[in-house]
């Protein structure tokens, strides 16, 4: 089999070396992009100590909120997560540890985690509790905070296609996270809803290069919920 | 006549100009998008990853993977474009979106709003909302000018945990438009029927009030 | 006329308030991907002073290497500037500041610009004359230089095609550095083959949202000269 | 005898494991794409936006928007993928790309590298190369022992201006593969029929000699 094809046959060997207390990503907006079969295999797994990074933390019995139900998570990095009663629980009750980062900085720091760029100055969060702690600079006039960039041991993302090689496409706001949280994991999952060969996917328009991806899985019967079904009247 | 929140969002519809990109936040500003003057063309902004948001879909168009940052069901606008969050905030944090309304619980007469958390209670999370207060040179905050038990949110000084430090210069709410420059907030205009005095009474922070306060046209 | 129809018809009204002295970024990867005609109408203007940052500057009488005729660039800011005869020349007899910046860093430097973090922490460069008089700094064991953004009064890029709300799609290795540049432009005029109605292009694979674009123009005749014509034996 | 520019590179390409992604310079480095071994696939970055540089082209399939880093026409492996130079260098600074090899005027005992300026001539500028040594784990250098006038270009401490600090651990030339580690170059093998002593020799900076030193299989 040549070196290049990430495809993986089984939930068990996508998550292959997922151990407790380790850092993982977790690509979506709200429950828009979540990579449904790998967060259902950690929760299956059981894994504890996990320092989990997403923009959201799911809802009650899906998703991450899947998770905060075998008090799975014990740090969560994310920028709006509390749309879930067990959340507040477990954050109230002290169990979980919960670092609330501004959206854009979140996206930020996970995009320079996997550029190799090691911190960067942003004007998010100047003057509020977010640069509390954190080295300020005022910059040609203007002030910043300091911001270190992030890193996973695992990241699982949700794409549309991939070809075998991990060379990823995500379809319309489902992409989100999932591009940058893909470059920012050591071992980067991609659970998919079709897989084609190389040379399928115009190479003009990838948007994640396989060269991020270790291990692509095709997803079963993704529900895809929606959180707020709203119609034209 | 206190404005209705429709109304606050067909004032704040006024300050729109053709090729304007624009990001609604939650509550009132999403009312805004009813009512584009005619003539004028906007593109909406949705943190999530969308430029060019459409109007709700249909049962038989809605899509899961096409939402807005409020996780609504949308579509997408004839010349849209899909990005990641990272290309959106550029955008935000870059300065290239035009217009940025949002909601607040307070603003201060230093340019300061408070809009992401009331300690003691739960905390949900900033979202977008830091980036988008410290990204935009227009901001324009619609809110209600005091809170239900008649206390003035509008203050010489915030007491809840800011959003951003000193970047807001427009506040729309029922009574009044007022810019906020030198550390004070400037009366521009009042509500149909309301008084300059009423405005007053239920601002917290120093009023800086000119002879002539004409009212909205709403 | 709609606020979000771009398109301008001649390079005199592309270029509209280019001025002396101003600062412009080149999009192109050597002379592959450059704008020619805006930078035969800037040639045409002659504007002087001009601080250009672009990744290379091009060869004797085409591309940049038309503005060093002129004397047109005061400061060079880019990563492999010489292949020029006249560069050397200007350069030695110190006509012409050139900046040499690691070409990472140089498009790191640029996205800056546009997406609004003043600086970022990079490893390239430490321990070389380019970190020197620089801040750095050692994170987490590794040492790091301190690099400000970069932005641009225009920014002229090459596009393969746009719709005429400036969404921008690039063809193959043409793309370089137009899509950063084409961010980091206070004015970003496009440069493209074609340009096609609001829809046409698939919003899932838009390279640059029209939101960073402010003119575009349809290109005359691209010559897209090859620099080094190689083919299989 | 010394190995020629190709056995260089035959030797280089011993090191591929299948599934690398693998950044090569322009010089002998380019020449490793020739020696890639039987059942060993390899995916080439090119760092002016391309992963998965084919061969060259025929006259009739050139296409000037295609290029690679050393500006020549060039061709896509399947599965390939365009990209922007700032995705390009996140991907070569953010240590994705597997194997790196270049060139070099001077490496160093401390892992120094120089290969970019010679003062008084002209410098045309670093290009990647600073990026690419500084975000690689696994580099290998080729270059020749000495230059044409018999000096070691295997130093104690560089004399031309480094591309980048402590960041090479591998250098082939075309008498021996050797390792920087400890402050000091460690002879591995040696070219077929070159002996010990004549690199000994060669070399200005500390030599580490095992007592086995075997021939390079070229």
């Amino acid at each position: 089999m040549s070196g290049f094809n990430k495809v993986v046959n089984s939930y068990e060997e996508a998550l292959e070396g997922f151990k407790d207390d380790m850092t993982v990503m977790i690509g979506g907006f709200g429950l828009c992009g979540i990579p449904e079969g790998l967060i259902d295999q950690v929760y299956k797994m059981g894994n504890k100590g996990l320092t989990a990074i997403s923009n959201n933390a799911g809802v009650d019995g899906f998703g991450l909120g899947k998770w905060l139900e075998k008090r799975q998570i014990s740090t969560m990095i994310g920028s709006y997560v509390g749309e879930n009663e067990l959340f507040e629980k477990l954050l109230l009750s002290g169990e979980m540890e919960v670092i609330l980062t501004p959206q854009g900085t979140l996206a930020e720091k996970i995009r320079a985690g996997g550029a190799g760029i090691p911190a960067f100055f942003t004007a998010t969060g100047f003057g509020t509790k977010v640069a509390e702690g954190k080295e300020t600079r005022n910059i040609d006039g203007r002030d910043y905070v300091l911001e270190p960039s992030l890193t996973a041991d695992f990241a699982l993302v949700k794409a549309w296609k991939a070809d075998t090689m991990g060379n990823l496409i995500f379809n319309k706001t489902a992409m989100n996270f999932n591009p940058m949280m893909a470059t920012a994991g050591k071992i980067t999952v991609a659970e998919v809803e079709e897989i084609v060969e190389p040379g399928e996917l115009d190479p003009n328009y990838i948007h994640t290069p396989g060269i991020y991806v270790q291990r692509v899985i095709k997803g079963n019967n993704f529900e895809k919920r929606i959180e707020q079904r709203t119609v034209k009247a | 006549m206190a404005l209705s929140r429709e109304q606050i969002a067909m004032r704040v519809a006024q300050e729109l100009e053709d090729g304007f990109y624009v990001n609604l936040g939650i509550g009132i500003p999403t009312l805004v998008a009813n009512y584009v003057p005619k003539g004028v063309e906007v593109m909406m902004q949705s943190e999530n990853g969308l430029l060019g948001m459409g109007e709700f879909p249909t049962e038989e168009t809605i899509d899961p993977d096409l939402i807005n940052a409020g996780k609504q069901t949308v579509t997408a606008a004839t010349g849209a474009a899909f990005f990641s969050s990272a290309e959106s905030f550029a955008m935000i944090r870059g300065g290239h979106v035009d217009l940025t309304v949002l909601g607040a619980f307070e603003v201060d007469q230093q340019g300061n709003i408070a809009s992401w958390m009331i300690p003691g209670k739960l905390v949900k999370g900033m979202g977008g909302a830091m980036d988008l207060v410290a990204g935009a040179e227009n901001i324009i905050v619609t809110m209600t000018h005091a809170n239900k038990h008649g206390q003035s949110k509008i203050l010489k000084e915030c007491t809840l945990p800011l959003t951003g430090a000193q970047c807001i210069k427009r506040v729309i709410t029922e009574l009044a438009l007022m810019e906020i420059k030198d550390g004070a907030f400037h009366l521009i205009e009042r509500a149909p029927g309301v008084s300059v005095e009423e405005i007053q009474e239920k601002t917290d922070g120093d009023l800086v009030v000119p002879d002539n306060v004409p009212e909205m046209n709403v």
